[in-house]
């Protein structure tokens, strides 16, 4: 149910992201893509921190198994990235069922530890080189660029576009969600879990749906991203990184697209940009990120509700 | 024999100091219910601040009237800190959206951090040797040194004048009952910002007692081991059970020997990956901690 | 729309800082990629304050064909995500030699990217793999972990006899493949490996590990991490009583790892390319002569002259070959170089960018608190 | 066949019986009060049946099915839904979107359907847009569709609240102190509203302290006093039972009425 204006401003953003490349240096398209990816994984954790209202600081294990699935099975094991791709969505999802099934009804701040000890272990495991395939510390390098028939994606412009792809498809998708039955019952058991359950939301079920569909997208994002650096390793993926997005929905606005994207780019595309104040840039981003909070405590562009369709008001 | 008991020496020596410092963040979530992410960061903060202090007094005084300064200038000076941290980061955001709060503690855990960076700069910096002078004790094999002995007796001592604090002054009530109920509190004439002022002091002047330590005994203090001793003793406090002082002090204790522990009999490699599935294991099962009370929600 | 104006507000900022900064065309750019800030930022900034005296004293000779040189630095911070950014911001802004990175993760990160722009790399990244890719850009001035580890495990079973060694790494990637290479060779060469464990970097209290390694009563205990690591494990270790030898790896090699241990320093080994200041090479004192005056202190450690020679050989060889075509000064170094005097010893290179002959020695640290040779190869 | 009995439904707390060993039965289509001093136990009772609280012994059977223990969500499903003391709505969301929140049960949606939009998506999600729409004229919410629930006053947001628990489309509707909160105005709407959904064939359990209401509107009615039923009757029966009044005015609790 998007309106006209909304439609309008989504396709000049889009408009603007698919010139960009053409005007932009190498580096700046190596910056971009990353944003791209990471925005990917900012709203997908979104599904979990601001949807349904989870305080899951562990979502960088969701997106460093699709980063290691596609780069173990390709490396180790020889498979195609195209083939690789399903096992980096699926993988993710069992594992965050697995997962979050015993915690889930934890209150908030104890899934956020319970997250964070996940996350440390995940990182300490892909550094102990568990079963001998992870390739310890070092991560994975080498990786092979994704064929799709005779097409190779490996240059840079190549895997913006890829990534671009991916923003759009996940766009669309948590479009679905806000506008669906699953997407409503998300924001009502978390704005009021024992309402919904009275009204017959199985609050238990669609807490693990929001794990199972964020833990798909931040696995695909992590092919993604795999495919970008043609290599993985645990620092990647690390609870310093899960606190990143965590971080990115909140500043952005939890449950907000536009603010979710605005996060990403203000807590990563920034800093890139001022690299030239290397050692007092991260000063300064903390004291924006304690202003941001107090101005706007929902986010540089807080969600707004009422999604609903016109016909019901009139005639 | 002598293993165990030495690792036990070990074990209780670190779990001493993440108590001390699990402290600070149990009382400010008692009182707020806010992880205070910055807290680890004041810890390291305090630990060069003593540094300072004991580098400039050093020769001035004699070795206990400096040992003695030190610690008193730098609980003031880091109580300070906590006060400057709370007016500036916090106290805006009290009745914001609860994880408002989570992200401006993150974003002055940052400041902190790379502040202590740009001040003393990324190289670590190293205590002077003997402060405390250095004998060595050999009990039949369990060897503990003086400064471990100083560490265990201060860190008791401490945690019983808190416990005492709490629990028999007007302000401790007052600080009880804060944690309780804030809004009835204030209702019942307490000052609330008064409390919460106060329990950043006293977390912050722990804390700073647990830098010190980190320093005299371990020597090396580096800008960003903040997140480190943080997150172990913000582990410590959960698995006490968070908001409840004696949790922090037993989970700080526990946390020290069964990191010993693991390391000694296990597998070092994984004894980090295990003190934390430890943590998930007791959130499945116990999610208040060992000492906290379950909550029913009200309906 | 208010919001709407705050997007256009972000765009325009956007727009300024991509434009591509105007250089004067006529200057040869260097490439630092160091780790500014983050763990390594001492590591990072002191490459960064040497290459920058190296240029300055070129530059006031009138600089290099007849060029000034210019300096870019790019910070990555020590992680691999940002190693590759930093290699293509530079690799934009036209620099023909990049000096970096650190460690060797960051270094392989941008290892294919400089490769693919045929922009010459040299790095102080002591991980085999560095050389193995084939990449005719990279030139490694130091010595990889294998003949470090090699020559400690010689100084094991050769000169010290030991019966019974435990070894211990952090997880960082230089020190497990440091460590993961030394066990092996001394298992190689017949020795008795009874302990190999891991340690979290910056935990500071490793006294559990140390207990269960007492229990295995081991010779000697082997710590192939860094120095603010190695300083405390020496500390504890006899702090517990422990009668071992400590030999730390070359990341222990600094002068805050005698501070760190303090007198139990006394009797530690360590295996490494010599000290800074124990370089006899007339060039050395030099260098760290015009470094002490110009930053009043000294480079962070031997890793920063590594670096330093890296770049030296590169400026020498523009200057032979007069040419900035790199494909030309990278044959001049694989094949023509030869014995070019160093800081940090005589410089060649193979074919495959590795630098060739290794100086490690072992030290051991005297009850003067200095440096003493133990051992050193033949 | 009765559509709801309690047969001795007890809950403990800590060493506290809340409710003590109660048997009630409410048959199709009635109006059913419970009363009794504060702290009684109503609410609780109310937490036993939607499965909120699960009884220590007793059985609770719906329609001839046991759902004690069963958790809220499926006794919802099953056509038993409630309304809060406190009003408990999706403060930040539409008014609109509260109601339709109580279509949940009733939407066929599948999980996917939040993923991908099939033809039967946008058929089922207008049928229950449609519905909302219906309750919010029952209602007379419609002007107020896009308006955020939170910030509507009390009244309203006691009918937003009915709103969305008739949206379930329930066969009992329990209704947690209706009348608290509200003007003698809206006291009459209440009364009106409730008639009519009786109408719809809905039965309905109802606490209320507000002993006009109750009298006017229930047909039978349990009387509970520190957890224990110590009367049951018809209003008029009620009213003159000595042991209720004792009940009620043994306390000093003038506001009560």
């Amino acid at each position: 149910m998007m309106n006209t204006k909304n439609a309008l401003y989504y396709g000049i953003f889009f408009l603007v992201l698919t010139v960009l490349p053409f005007f932009l240096t190498s580096n700046w398209i190596s910056v971009m893509t990353t944003f791209l990816i990471y925005s990917v994984v900012s709203l997908s954790q979104d599904i979990v921190l601001g949807r349904a209202g989870m305080f899951d600081m562990g979502h960088a294990i969701f997106f460093g198994l699709g980063a290691y699935s596609t780069a173990i099975l390709n490396m180790v094991y020889g498979w195609p990235i195209v083939a690789t791709i399903p096992v980096a969505i699926i993988l993710p999802i069992i594992a965050s069922i697995l997962l979050a099934a015993p915690i889930i009804h934890l209150r908030g701040d104890y899934l956020l530890v319970t997250t964070i000890g996940f996350n440390i272990v995940f990182t300490q495991a892909l550094k102990n080189n568990v079963f001998g395939i992870t390739g310890g510390p070092n991560g994975i390098f080498g990786v092979e660029p994704l064929k799709i028939f005779s097409i190779t994606f490996a240059s840079q412009k190549s895997i913006y576009f890829l990534a671009l792809f991916i923003l759009l498809l996940t766009l669309a998708i948590i479009h679905n969600l806000e506008t669906s039955k699953p997407g409503r019952a998300l924001h009502y058991l978390n704005l009021d879990s024992l309402a919904s359950e009275c009204i017959g939301i199985n609050t238990r079920f669609y807490r693990l749906y929001a794990f199972a569909l964020s833990a798909a997208i931040a696995g695909l994002a992590g092919v993604v991203f795999t495919l970008q650096f043609s290599a993985v390793s645990p620092g990647a993926f690390n609870f310093i990184q899960s606190v990143l997005f965590f971080t990115i929905v909140l500043v952005g606005g939890p449950s907000s697209i536009p603010g979710v994207l605005l996060g990403t780019f203000f807590m990563f595309v920034v800093p890139e940009m001022f690299r030239q104040f290397a050692e007092a840039r991260y000063l300064v981003f903390g004291v924006a990120m304690i202003l941001i909070m107090i101005w706007r405590p929902k986010g540089i562009w807080p969600v707004k509700f009422g999604r609903i369709p016109n016909y019901i008001t009139k005639e | 024999m002598e293993i165990f008991l030495q690792q036990l020496v070990n074990g209780l020596t670190i779990g001493s100091i993440y108590a001390l410092v699990a402290l600070g963040y149990t009382m400010v979530y008692g009182v707020l219910k806010l992880i205070n992410f910055a807290h680890g960061d004041l810890v390291a903060l305090s630990a060069y601040i003593g540094l300072v202090i004991l580098m400039q007094l050093a020769g001035v005084l004699s070795p206990a009237l400096l040992i003695l300064i030190t610690f008193i200038s730098t609980m003031v000076i880091t109580a300070i800190g906590g006060i400057v941290l709370e007016r500036a980061a916090y106290r805006p955001l009290r009745r914001a959206p609860r994880l408002s709060a989570v992200v401006s503690a993150l974003g002055a855990s940052m400041v902190i951090e790379n502040g202590i960076m740009l001040i003393w700069g990324p190289m670590p910096k190293i205590y002077p040797a003997s402060v405390v002078p250095n004998i060595n004790f050999d009990l039949h094999g369990v060897y503990i040194s003086l400064m471990q002995i100083l560490v265990l007796v201060i860190s008791l001592v401490l945690m019983v004048a808190l416990y005492l604090f709490v629990n028999r002054t007007k302000l401790g009530t007052a600080m009880r009952a804060c944690a309780i109920d804030q809004d009835a509190a204030r209702l019942m004439g307490i000052d609330v910002d008064k409390v919460i002022v106060t329990t950043f002091v006293i977390g912050s002047a722990l804390g700073a007692v647990g830098g010190l330590f980190i320093g005299m005994y371990y020597r090396g203090i580096t800008f960003n081991m903040g997140w480190i001793y943080g997150l172990n003793a913000f582990v410590a406090a959960i698995i006490g059970g968070i908001g409840n002082i004696p949790g922090a002090m037993l989970g700080g204790m526990l946390l020290g020997i069964f990191n010993a522990f693991i390391s000694g009999y296990i597998s070092s490699s994984w004894s980090m990956a295990l003190t934390y599935v430890l943590l998930i294991i007791i959130m499945i099962f116990r999610p208040t901690g060992i000492l906290g009370e379950r909550v029913a929600e009200k309906v | 729309m208010k919001r709407w104006s705050l997007v256009g507000l972000l765009a325009v900022v956007v727009a300024l800082l991509f434009t591509v900064s105007v250089f004067a065309a006529d200057v040869i750019k260097i490439g630092v990629q160091a780790p500014i800030t983050g763990k390594f930022a001492s590591e990072g900034q002191s490459i960064d304050k040497a290459v920058r005296l190296v240029v300055e004293q070129v530059n006031k000779k009138g600089g290099l064909l007849g060029k000034k040189i210019v300096v870019i630095t790019c910070d990555d911070e020590g992680k691999a995500v940002k190693a590759a950014i930093c290699a293509r911001k530079l690799v934009n802004d036209g620099v023909i030699a990049v000096i970096g990175s650190y460690t060797s993760t960051c270094t392989e990160a941008a290892e294919p990217i400089y490769y693919r722009a045929g922009v010459l790399q040299t790095s102080d990244g002591t991980s085999d793999t560095l050389v193995k890719h084939g990449y005719w850009t990279f030139f490694r001035n130091s010595s990889p972990n294998s003949s470090e580890a090699k020559f400690t495990a010689e100084f094991f079973l050769k000169k010290q006899h030991y019966k019974r060694i435990a070894a211990i790494s952090d997880y960082s990637t230089f020190s497990v493949n440091l460590t993961t290479a030394v066990v092996k060779d001394l298992k190689k060469m017949g020795g008795n490996v009874v302990y190999t464990g891991k340690i979290v970097s910056g935990s500071q209290n490793f006294t559990p590990i140390l207990t269960k390694i007492k229990s295995y009563h081991p010779d000697v205990i082997y710590f192939g991490g860094y120095y603010t690591d190695g300083g405390l494990i020496r500390a504890q270790m006899v702090q517990l009583g422990m009668k071992a030898d400590f030999v730390g790896g070359d990341s222990n090699d600094n002068p805050e790892f005698i501070k760190l241990a303090g007198k139990a320093a006394v009797g530690a080994y360590l295996i490494d390319v010599p000290l800074p200041e124990m370089l006899p090479y007339p060039a050395a004192k030099k260098f760290l002569k015009a470094y002490r005056a110009k930053y009043h202190e000294n480079p962070a450690s031997i890793w920063t002259l590594f670096n330093v020679d890296g770049l030296r050989v590169i400026l020498y060889a523009i200057q032979k070959t007069k040419s900035l075509d790199t494909k030309k000064i990278a044959h001049y170094l694989h094949y023509e170089l030869k014995n070019f005097p160093g800081i940090t010893g005589p410089i060649s290179f193979a074919p495959n960018g590795e630098r060739i002959g290794s100086a490690y020695m072992a030290y051991i640290i005297g009850p003067d608190l200095k440096y003493h040779i133990v051992y050193r190869e033949k | 066949m009765a559509l709801l009995e309690l047969d001795n439904v007890t809950k403990i707390f800590g060493g506290l019986v809340a409710v003590d060993s109660l048997s009630i039965s409410i048959e199709k289509g009635m109006i059913y009060g419970i009363i009794g001093p504060n702290g009684a136990g109503k609410t609780t009772v109310f937490n036993c049946i939607t499965g909120v609280y699960k009884p220590e012994k007793g059985k609770i059977i719906f329609k001839g099915k046991d759902i004690t223990g069963l958790s809220p969500h499926k006794i919802a499903n099953m056509g038993i839904t409630r309304t809060f003391q406190t009003i408990r709505l999706f403060g930040e969301m539409s008014v609109a979107e509260n109601i339709m929140s109580g279509r949940h049960s009733k939407s066929r949606q599948k999980w996917w359907h939040g993923i991908i939009h099939t033809p039967f998506y946008y058929k089922d999600e207008k049928e229950n847009w449609l519905k909302v729409r219906e309750y919010m004229e029952l209602f007379g919410l419609t002007h107020l569709a896009r308006m955020t629930a939170g910030s509507q006053p009390y009244g309203i947001q006691r009918k937003i609240e009915m709103a969305r628990a008739l949206a379930t489309e329930p066969e009992l509707l329990i209704l947690d102190e209706p009348a608290a909160g509200l003007n003698d105005k809206e006291r009459l709407e209440l009364l009106e509203t409730i008639r009519k959904i009786r109408g719809m064939g809905i039965t309905i359990l109802l606490i209320e302290h507000n002993m006009d209401l109750v009298m006017n509107i229930t047909e039978y009615i349990s009387v509970l006093n520190f957890g224990k039923k110590i009367a049951e009757g018809k209003p008029e029966e009620i009213q003159n039972n000595p042991v209720v009044i004792e009940a009620y005015l043994g306390k000093e609790d003038e506001d009560e009425f």
